[in-house]
């Protein structure tokens, strides 16, 4: 974990709300596990006070990318941060995805739960992993990349419906060892159903407001069954993943 | 030639800056070497182990932060067992804040720590407003702060701070009573209370409903609390309250506090502890004013 | 079909908002026309001029302002010939707010406005933390707030609310023995006591030390406390603290408040009584709850 | 007055510390005496949270112009905005300087304290007056114009020395029957003092911080002697204009 202030390599916009932010360092560009996430902010904005939690969307080199969704106040300022502007970062933080060895293996994503997985792919591909990739959205704005089978609610790009329902689909003719999600809860706690039906492993990342990032603070826990009883985990420090089987889903 | 070594109590500090209880963690080890601190303090440690609260715990506000944690921790058993050894690595002073529901209860969790080595100071949380009937109810009436810190007084001879709530009509009431029961310090101070609702679900941002507010917004709250006491009693004061800059903790200690702590600023820069202990002792020396002047050195 | 009508106390206003005391004057007549706001609030009036404190009186904090402006008033003589024909000339309610130093003063000023034609209430600030020895005593003893009330409600039938201070540690009690005493609804919160040094010269930045913190910072608090009163009595609530935009309105009239009123906010933007109207009104269409139905709304 | 949220016309940077900042309005630029301000404030910035106050600079057809100075965070940030940017104004606010008909007027202003100048001397020449005008700060820095009569206390520019200096041996040179002055309150202070001796009465335009700057928050008030009697008087609507001899400085 480093704690750093490190000049803006790049912004880029992809569409109206998305945007990728890079960075340049040596340091916070090794050993990171996909699914790992930083704390990022722009010191010179006082409001709001906390940093924001952003997984890591690619690593080439030292060039460390963020895929971002502006959705409120921080991520509309880093959507318009300048080259050289200094932001700071923490981490790597969480404990990050599991990568499997030699398996077959399906990532599904939902929206901005998008960012972590390509990443991820690419160290599943890297550990001999045969992958999947199904990614949802509400419309074709929500759509990041062409190699992957795109799910769109309006149809405007790729299979028209929902990723879940796509996903349940392919359970029928594929044979898949292990899942990986991102995505809106809803999605998230669909999957794991369906997984847990026919007993596939599935690793979902939360998202919870934070505060510390780094397991200080506790104000960002979720409940999880462990040994039959329901505990307090931190979503920053024991996450962002879980085992979807073990979550206890917020009605 | 270190200007801004302080005595607390019973404790040596090497600089007056500590970190607030309930806000850091040795997960921050990682960051930067801890014994730089003049002291640390642990979270708020129980009899027994608590869950805390439901989440929703936090929520950021205006210029300040809700939470409502309810002190989470593994109890003193495990504490004991498996922070006590790896603070105790930590060449600085190690402060324990510890919670109970009644005197008694109080009084065997220290002595309970008392067969304990590594262990400087007990800090009195007596002042969680996230903890119901128990805790906040010990902060407000000065009659029960005077027994439970007699008889704390009564069962340790190590350092003893009262950490006092800021929602109560006469803090300096309460303070006195500390004092003359024979605490060796004050902190102050705790969280005020706040709340938050999201209008479009009509529904209280916490599932606690009411929270403990801190950062930057309750800066001039504290500070005022801080002067207000300083000028009652004569024990040291440990101040904290929105402390996010070198500026901040100055003023603190301009008001009459002896030794300062970061809470909330941790979360927005973890080396904030660092700069302010290192702008400290340049202000001492740029002013050309020992430490032990600049506390209370306030112009009326 | 004006949806946000209410009444309060034996006033009926035509939208629920008003402007703090102290917070506005008719200066901002020649901004817009000021019969739009549900009620007017008079700066509070004493029976004797009041000079108000010595500079330096405000300053801006943390996400706040910090005054001292002590009560700076005409006296009601003055009040009653140059500034109340004025309000009169102003199609809305009318709320005055008044100070003085004990129970008798208090009843005398009100029966001297009681003889006044186009006053609808008073509201009865003992809470205002920039008079020495004076009105803050008032609002922290429960027993001293029934007696006030109770003097006042024999002497007035005009709508009486009573301003009360967030500085105590139980506010519902204060609140209960105002209603109990015949309060027609209450106003609160006040602002909180806070403090600002500058480290270069080591002064207090108010020439009073101690000031009165409002704005955006004391939301979460007023929040708080607005929540916890309105669930402890049944008279009517104008809320208030930190109010700067429709979302935090809603906020405090979803947590109970029959009214609110906007104060710090005025200096920001003058005009943000008026979109707050508003907003509100656009709420209430938007998401086909009637404003009765809103007030709190709390979803627990 | 008038409340209004309008495009920035330009920022023009003067030297590194002062720039212009105008605006184009017909309404705002009506009937507006010199000496009075503005209250000026970036909506989207939400802290500072208070608007802040600048005088009038001057006035071309519909566009009204402010010299501003960067001393702290809003001025900062007004200094950056960009063309249409959207900034609110309040005002014109305050008494104004009392324009002399046909006189032998001396305009005195130090630092910053030139902003207001430039536009009372246009309505002083317009109003038959003659005038002379001294302008003094620390380095040419401080120095906005060369048809006025500078010092500067480093002698990087015009006069060496300080304006109140100079002011002084003018006043056995010249006849002045009235005088105008804006800058630093010791330089007042001084001004009123030599102005007093002389019986030449002089208006100051002081400075405080302000929150509604209308009047309405007694919050900017100065002691001044009115009947033999010290009073409060409000810097934003009884002033900013006072007369220097009846103000109480600060010691
Ligand atoms: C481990 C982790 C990894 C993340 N990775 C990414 C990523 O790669 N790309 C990306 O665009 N976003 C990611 N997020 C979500 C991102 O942190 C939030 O979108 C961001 O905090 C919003 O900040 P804001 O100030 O713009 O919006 P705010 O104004 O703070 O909030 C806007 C809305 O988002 C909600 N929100 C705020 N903070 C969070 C949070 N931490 N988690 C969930 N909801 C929140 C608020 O309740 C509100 O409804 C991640 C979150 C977590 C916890
Ligand atoms: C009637 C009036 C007219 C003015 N006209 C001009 C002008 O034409 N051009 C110009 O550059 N400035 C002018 N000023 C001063 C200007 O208002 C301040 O420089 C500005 O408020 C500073 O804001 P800031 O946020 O940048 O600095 P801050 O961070 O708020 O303050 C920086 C320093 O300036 C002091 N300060 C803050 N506000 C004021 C204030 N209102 N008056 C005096 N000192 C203050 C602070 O105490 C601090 O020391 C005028 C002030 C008044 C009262
Ligand atoms: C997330 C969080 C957890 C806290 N937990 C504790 C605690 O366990 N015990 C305690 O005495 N105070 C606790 N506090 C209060 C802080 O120690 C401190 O008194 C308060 O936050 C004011 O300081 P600040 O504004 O610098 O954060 C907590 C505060 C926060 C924000
Ligand atoms: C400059 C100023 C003057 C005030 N004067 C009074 C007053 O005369 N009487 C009173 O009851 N409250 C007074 N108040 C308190 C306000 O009415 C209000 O209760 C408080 O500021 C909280 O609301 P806000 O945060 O919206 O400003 C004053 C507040 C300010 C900022
Ligand atoms: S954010 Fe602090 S423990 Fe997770
Ligand atoms: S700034 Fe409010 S009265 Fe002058």
């Amino acid at each position: 974990m480093y704690f750093k202030k490190i000049p803006v390599l790049k912004v880029e916009s992809v569409n109206d709300e998305y945007f990728v932010l890079r960075i340049r360092d040596k340091e916070l560009t090794q050993n990171i596990k996909p699914g790992q996430f930083f704390q990022i902010k722009d010191p010179d904005v006082a409001i709001p006070l906390l940093p924001r939690p952003f997984g890591v969307y690619d690593i080439k080199e030292d060039v460390l990318s963020f895929l971002i969704k502006k959705v409120g106040e921080s991520t509309k300022n880093l959507s318009i941060l300048e080259e050289g502007h200094i932001i700071q970062l923490l981490g790597p933080l969480g404990n990050g995805f599991p990568v499997a060895q030699n398996k077959k293996v399906l990532i599904a994503s939902g929206g901005i739960g998008y960012a972590p997985m390509p990443y991820l792919e690419q160290k599943l591909k890297e550990a001999g992993n045969e992958v999947w990739f199904y990614h949802g959205g509400q419309s074709s704005n929500d759509v990041f990349c062409d190699d992957v089978q795109n799910c769109t609610e309006d149809g405007s790009c790729g299979h028209a419906g929902l990723v879940t329902e796509h996903i349940e689909n392919c359970f029928d003719s594929m044979d898949v060892d292990v899942v990986y999600a991102c995505g809106p809860e809803l999605m998230l706690q669909a999957l794991s159903v369906l997984c847990n039906e026919r007993n596939i492993p599935i690793y979902v990342s939360l998202e919870r407001i934070m505060a510390c990032g780094v397991g200080a603070c506790c104000g960002c826990v979720i409940k999880i069954k462990e040994n039959g009883k329901v505990v307090y985990k931190k979503v920053c420090k024991d996450g962002p993943v879980f085992g979807g089987a073990k979550v206890i889903w917020d009605e | 030639m270190n200007k801004c070594e302080i005595k607390f109590g019973k404790m040596r500090w090497k600089n007056p800056v500590t970190v607030a209880s309930g806000t850091f963690g040795l997960e921050y080890a990682e960051l930067f070497d801890l014994s730089q601190l003049g002291a640390l303090t642990t979270k708020t440690i129980t009899p027994e182990p608590k869950a805390g609260n439901e989440p929703q715990r936090i929520i950021e506000t205006e210029a300040g932060l809700l939470n409502s944690i309810g002190l989470q921790n593994p109890g003193v058993q495990e504490f004991i067992k498996t922070d006590l050894p790896e603070y105790s690595k930590i060449d600085t002073n190690l402060i324990v804040s510890i919670s109970a529901s009644s005197i008694n209860e109080f009084a065997s969790l220290v002595k309970k720590l008392d067969t304990q080595l590594g262990i400087d100071a007990y800090e009195i949380n007596i002042s969680c407003p996230n903890v119901e009937n128990e805790g906040i109810a010990f902060g407000t009436a000065p009659e029960i702060v005077f027994d439970l810190t007699k008889k704390l007084r009564e069962t340790t001879d190590r350092t003893l701070i009262i950490k006092l709530s800021p929602n109560v009509t006469s803090i300096t009431d309460i303070a006195k009573h500390a004092e003359n029961a024979g605490a060796d310090g004050l902190a102050l101070i705790n969280t005020l209370y706040g709340m938050a609702i999201d209008v479009e679900t009509k529904r209280p941002k916490l599932h606690n409903i009411v929270g403990g507010y801190s950062g930057p917004a309750i800066k001039p709250v504290a500070l005022q609390n801080v002067y207000k006491v300083a000028n009652a009693i004569k024990i040291p004061i440990l101040a904290m309250g929105g402390i996010s800059s070198v500026n901040d903790a100055l003023e603190f200690i301009i008001a009459g506090a002896t030794a300062i702590a970061v809470g909330t600023y941790n979360f927005i820069n973890p080396l904030g502890t660092i700069e302010i202990i290192e702008g400290i002792q340049e202000y001492c020396i740029s002013h050309n004013i020992s430490y032990k002047k600049l506390i209370g050195s306030i112009q009326i």
